[in-house]
């Protein structure tokens, strides 16, 4: 008998709890040459603002041991080109979509979010890494007030979606984000955005980054994205998505076993445009290996015999 | 478009430089003057991302591709440690490669490893029997690579070093101020960003009707989806990111900002 | 001429940039195999509290990606046998000490600091990561009070010794922390300590480590550290010994340009047991080959052309 | 204590299992019975850091040093794949050895891969003119590895497999209790935790005047400065927590704390 994969996350049917992490496989048809989109769990889209943006000066992109810092500085093409162009042909394909919103004030989150709805995304993640201008620049998600605002405004125009509050793990302390942005109205939590970094060259004396710092990704900093999913977990008990260095079906049974129900690939892809293809694929073998009939099953295993 | 591909040949060619022959049928068959690779240098999470290389050439009735590149940091250092045999994941062919016209009198200007992409362009506008001018530049004589096989493309060759041990001395910058740029129909330009951006202002000057340029920046997916390898392109409406990736990494002269 | 490598931090003088990271060299002895303990800047020895400490149980290690997880818990033998024992040996040395001050109580760090201070310590570093014990575990770094109250303390029984802040970058922004340390009486900053981290074995599926969460150090962190780094120059400018995946010349460099006058080396000692002994000495050839005739021009040279 | 050596030869001795001889004069000079390494198995930042292999025996008329393994996991993997000739980073010898008396009778108990030490171990007792007998358990009689060179050494070996292919069917604890453990003056054992485990029981009802084990832990730097390696002792004050790298590998049986 092959093992269930289908997931529900808060409301969400998922076919198997392997998805996308925004900003990583752009509006997922970039990835098609390599993948079938309607055999993943769903697709989260690059955030989205509500007018295009050109992003950050180059170079955006270098790479770190075992990781990566970007600095792309949400370029994209507005939540208008979103939902005409990007949304049917998504729909088209039968797969499930999460669109990630951004903005730089809480206004702009609210009508981003609500475009999207409307337009019958699967449900909103909110970026919440986003400088909020309002506060010079100050991330919304370690702004407890700004946590609270812009969750509880998307919240209200999402309709019975379920909406994902994306955090970092930098500024406040995560499990007190989470519970903010939960009481706001958040179903669940992305866990974990990049966390801040800086790359010099020694040769010219400058920063790498073209905007001086970038948001570090990659298998390096998966030991604190499984903290912070572990601490969530037990102290909230919230539905998540996991996410941070995922690059092996070994990599989303932690995930999934510290209390993630959904894991995200995001600069795994990089390495293998395949890659979310082949753990959807091969969770099955994993899992029979293993003697689990349903994934489920696993969801915070690594708990038990830890006080909860 | 995704390739575990075996290591026919590795060569050193010039002082850190090599040439290496990967058996990919699929992708010789394919791939177009212009496009690219991406190369996974290490099957450990360290060096991580895939390493951008032109396609040099391909052979297609041996199912080979070439690839030519310089040694400048770990991932092209790890390339360089693998012997015939090995193993390698590729990822392409990737990106727009240049406009090949069938009919026309062309000039190619390359600097440095510039001649990687460059070598494979040259081969198909003779392969059409077009007439084409080679002006080359690199830091001596024994930097200056696939000079055989170029003359035996039957190219108009012009060389240049920056020690004068072949050709010209100084950039190819500098040789082709002097000597002037041929009529063309096209002129196509790969190497080091300054000479590119000081080619781009003598294109200008000198009217040349269409300039094709390829660029490199550093890359995440290499295939459209981050926006990592961001260039600035003068857009209809202003100043605009593109991607090297997947708008080029061919992009005509004119339009590229150089910041 | 030889490049300068002499660089004075906070009054303290050192003979070249490098030094140890508290933990990871334990009392200097250990490494005498290997290193000339008089060629390097200085040595950082292992947080002592006032009594002996067993730490946690075990496994208290496991490698990630470019990086590993540690939760040794502190196991030290003690104010007494520190000073002692190990304290006449290292002036034998004629090496200079920076002793790494921790505790569970405000009090406890002034009574460790104190002893270490009449023992003749050349400086003082205070691990501010260690649990509350009177705020339920939370880090005295992440509360300004006890960052606060536990620097003031030490500062008071430390004469006139340079006493550095050793801060993570979790819990507060980083600055704000400095800021605070240094109104309280740091004379500098040590930046980083480890980011918080968690492993799964899946197959037993718990988590690796004994004590489930531990310490992420090693080249996968070197781009948060230099990130702090970088910040804490820019906007206090406060002396700042840097740390953080260090394995090799060009990494210290990374972080003398962004504002670190020492470098320490931490897990990069495990990696290559005479890393701090070939960095020193590489230094001398690094910069010539560069031209810089002293290493000081270097310090914060990556923020000339940013606003600072 | 630190160095770059170089591959003499590498084969493959069973399943996933592999012995390798490097060239260490100095190490192979200094080695006592029970000591280790901490090889590095890459020259990337991943992985990361060094791993602990004991050393299974030395040639000291030719420089050699010999290493048993078998691979379970990247650092494994990654040095199986080494070809002769490429060079590896090691630090040693490492911790201390077993207490090898000039005279007596000696019980040598292994599990696995612990015969890695041991073997070494028998060597010099028997070297000696010491009595040895040698139990010995393995999965399968293909796991089994070094038994000619155990019979070459003129030692009563008794062997035990999981299925009776060789020997005892069962484990190497199962047949020391069938067999009873022979008067000897020190027992000395390596293998998985679980059996050191059951073993430790044994030797103490058994009334076995010292038993020495060797013990394993994930290690940070091998050399006793990290307390990475911590196993639970018990001391004159109650428990403590003991460095494999550097109060061990090797302890007496009786002292060490089970969790
Ligand atoms: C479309 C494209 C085609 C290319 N074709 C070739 C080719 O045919 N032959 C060839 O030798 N090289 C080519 N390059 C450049 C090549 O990708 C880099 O030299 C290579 O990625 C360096 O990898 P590394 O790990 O050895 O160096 P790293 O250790 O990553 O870096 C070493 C140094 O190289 C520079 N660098 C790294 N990546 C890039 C990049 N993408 N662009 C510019 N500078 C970079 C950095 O300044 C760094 O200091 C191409 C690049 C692009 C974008
Ligand atoms: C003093 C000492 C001597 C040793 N001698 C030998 C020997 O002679 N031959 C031999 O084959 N092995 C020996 N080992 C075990 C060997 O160190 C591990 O098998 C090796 O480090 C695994 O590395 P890896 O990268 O292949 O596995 P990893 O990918 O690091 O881990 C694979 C699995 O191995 C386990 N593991 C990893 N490291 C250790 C460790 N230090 N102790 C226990 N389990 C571990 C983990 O559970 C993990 O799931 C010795 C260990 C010690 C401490
Ligand atoms: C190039 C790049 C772009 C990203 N863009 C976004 C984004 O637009 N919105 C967002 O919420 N996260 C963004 N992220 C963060 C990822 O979604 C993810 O949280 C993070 O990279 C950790 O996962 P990974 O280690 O698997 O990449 C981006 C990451 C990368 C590498
Ligand atoms: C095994 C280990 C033990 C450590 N113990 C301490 C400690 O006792 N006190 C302290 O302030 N930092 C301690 N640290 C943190 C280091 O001093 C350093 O801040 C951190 O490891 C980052 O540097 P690195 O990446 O070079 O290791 C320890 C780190 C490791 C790996
Ligand atoms: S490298 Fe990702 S868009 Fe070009
Ligand atoms: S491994 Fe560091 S003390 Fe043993």
């Amino acid at each position: 008998m092959r093992p269930v994969l289908e997931v529900e996350i808060a409301g969400l049917k998922l076919k198997n709890p392997i998805v996308t992490a925004s900003g990583t496989f752009g509006f997922g048809l970039e990835y098609e040459p390599f993948v079938n989109l309607a055999a993943l769990g769903g697709v989260v889209l690059k955030s989205v603002t509500l007018n295009p943006r050109q992003g950050n000066p180059p170079p955006r992109i270098t790479e770190t041991p075992a990781g990566m810092l970007n600095s792309i500085g949400l370029q994209n093409p507005g939540v208008t080109e979103v939902v005409e162009h990007f949304l049917p042909e998504l729909k088209r394909r039968r797969v499930k979509v999460i669109a990630s919103v951004a903005g730089e004030t809480a206004e702009e989150y609210e009508l981003v979010a609500g475009r999207l709805a409307q337009a019958g995304v699967d449900a909103i993640e909110i970026n919440l890494s986003c400088p909020n201008v309002s506060r010079g620049g100050m991330a919304f998600g370690s702004d407890m007030e700004a946590v609270r605002s812009v969750t509880g405004r998307v919240r209200a125009v999402s309709g019975g979606l379920p909406v994902f509050a994306k955090l970092g793990v930098l500024g406040k302390d995560v499990v007190e984000t989470a519970r903010t942005a939960a009481a706001a109205g958040a179903d669940g939590v992305s866990l974990i955005n990049t966390l801040p970094g800086l790359a010099v060259d020694p040769k010219s004396r400058r920063p790498v980054l073209g905007n001086v710092t970038g948001g570090l990704s990659g298998p390096a900093i998966k030991p604190v994205a499984l903290w912070a999913v572990w601490r969530v977990y037990k102290e909230l008990g919230l539905p998540i998505i996991g996410m941070g260095g995922v690059t092996s079906i070994q990599d989303v049974l932690e995930f999934i076993m510290c209390g993630a129900t959904a894991v995200a690939v995001g600069t795994g892809n990089f390495v293998n445009p395949r890659l979310t293809m082949e753990l959807a694929g091969g969770l099955d073998q994993a899992l029979s290996l293993e003697g689990v009939q349903d994934i489920k099953e696993l969801i915070g295993a690594a708990h038990l015999g830890s006080e909860r | 478009m995704i390739y575990d591909v075996e290591i026919v040949t590795q060569r050193k060619v010039a002082t850190d430089c090599y040439r290496l022959d990967i058996y990919a049928p699929e992708v010789a068959a394919a791939a177009q003057p212009g496009q690219f690779l991406m190369v996974k240098t290490s099957f450990t999470l360290d060096p991580l991302l895939r390493r951008p290389l032109s396609i040099n050439t391909v052979d297609r009735t041996r199912g080979l591709v070439k690839i030519l590149y310089r040694v400048v940091g770990r991932g092209t250092s790890l390339m360089a440690g693998k012997k015939l045999g090995r193993r390698l994941s590729i990822l392409g062919p990737l990106g727009n490669g240049f406009t090949v016209p069938s009919k026309g009198n062309f000039v190619v200007v390359a600097g440095g490893l510039g001649i990687a992409p460059l070598f494979f362009l040259v081969q198909r506008l003779r392969a059409l029997g077009n007439e084409v001018a080679v002006f080359y530049g690199a830091q001596n004589r024994f930097q200056l690579l696939l000079i055989e096989e170029l003359n035996n493309l039957r190219v108009n060759l012009f060389t240049a070093t920056n020690n004068g041990s072949s050709g010209h001395k100084g950039t190819v910058v500098d040789l082709l101020r002097v000597q002037g740029i041929p009529p063309a129909e096209i002129v196509y330009a790969a190497g080091p960003p300054p000479m590119l951006r000081a080619l781009s202002g003598l294109f200008r000057e000198a009217g040349v009707p269409r300039a094709e340029i390829t660029l490199e920046e550093r890359m995440g997916c290499g295939v459209g989806a981050c926006r990592g390898c961001a260039v600035r392109i003068a857009g209809e409406e202003g100043p605009v990111y593109k991607r090297v990736c997947a708008d080029g990494p061919v992009f005509r002269a004119e339009e590229v900002i150089w910041e």
